[in-house]
């Protein structure tokens, strides 16, 4: 399996992709999963993550098969 | 309790009608609390054309419906009702309806204003404003208390 | 800013449909703040087949005024509307309508809040419930927390 | 002229009449017209009182012309 990564909003536009999928090899971590799908690009300030459609921090693990997204501050309402 | 997403324009006063006659709760709620946000045609002092309403499907409902479920568990309401907007908007369209129907006043009002404050802080909706000759994306929103 | 006394039942949805169709502030409002309280078929344990709403005409409405007027001095609203029944009443007719509207959401929920307190504690209103064999006065309105 | 006075709700029923009319003689504040009008009953506990629309105190001044109305705790909305 893999892991399905997904974007939004202006991060979205930044990377010029709305998502991708990853291998899940070395994966364990969302933290990891930023790392491989930017090649090493630091966290952005207030980017927020979710896995799986909830709300996940750096450290939170991840699974081979997870949803795991990556998004600025929301603004709805 | 029910958690709308909506593409089309809706109208907030034909909604809470149309729930509330739906309800089977007549004679059990004395007080109803609602919050309608519409879209303005001015943000941060530039004029506002348009506005697209990005959101992540599956996980907005799921946010959606676990504050509905902890508004339910922390006051005593009867129902409650949030639809929300997303794609294209213009000036003066609804986004967001939220009503909470309860036997009191303090319990509608305080969960009403409870949902409203957890949507906009952690519901993933994003807003693209299209002004005169440029977008932009909603950096936050309006604090709760200022 | 407007106060209505109606002897006739309302719908308040409606009611907020019509009010805001000639509001003359689309793309001003981001906000809208509404309250509505409605006659419950049960209070104090008992059951409520039918209410009489008395007022004092003439105090009733300089008073909603004044805090209407108030309400906008306070905070930073575009509008308030404040609709009240009186005369006799049946179980799920509306009661009150308040509803305020303005740029962002805090002085629109804070200004509603307050409206609907100032009403309950000192609008010259008073109720009197029809029960199986009985009527009574309501003595006092259910307090603003509990 | 007089002082016009009304009573609402409870107390009208208790008063028996829902208001009438008082000379202004001798009458200076709210607690006169209230022991002119039931010849001498003390101020009931919670009683509310207007002078011409606004809340008034016992000891606020009334006048010849001014409508003065006593009532129960509010129970509106």
């Amino acid at each position: 399996m893999a892991i399905s990564v997904k974007y939004f909003a202006g991060l979205r536009e930044r990377m010029n992709r709305a998502g991708e999928t990853l291998p899940a090899q070395d994966i364990g971590t969302v933290a990891q999963v930023w790392v491989k799908a930017t090649q090493g690009a630091p966290w952005p300030p207030n980017m927020l993550a979710a896995v799986n459609h909830d709300y996940a921090e750096a450290h939170s693990p991840v699974q081979d098969g997870d949803e795991v997204a990556f998004f600025p501050p929301v603004t709805g309402g | 309790m029910s958690v709308q997403l909506r593409a089309a324009p809706f109208d907030p006063w034909q909604e809470l009608a149309r729930y509330q006659a739906n309800l089977d709760q007549a004679g059990k709620f004395g007080a109803t609390a609602c919050f309608v946000g519409t879209l303005r045609d001015m943000n941060q002092g530039d004029a506002v054309s348009a506005m697209t309403l990005e959101h992540y499907p599956g996980m907005t409902e799921k946010y959606l419906e676990k504050i509905s479920a902890e508004a339910a568990r922390r006051w005593d309401i009867l129902d409650s009702l949030i639809i929300h907007r997303y794609g294209p908007l213009a000036p003066n369209d609804s986004i967001v309806l939220i009503a909470v129907w309860a036997a009191h006043r303090a319990a509608a009002f305080d969960a009403c204003r409870y949902l409203i404050e957890e949507l906009k802080t952690r519901a993933p909706f994003w807003k693209k404003e299209k002004l005169e000759h440029s977008t932009r994306w909603v950096e936050h929103n309006t604090p709760a208390v200022y």
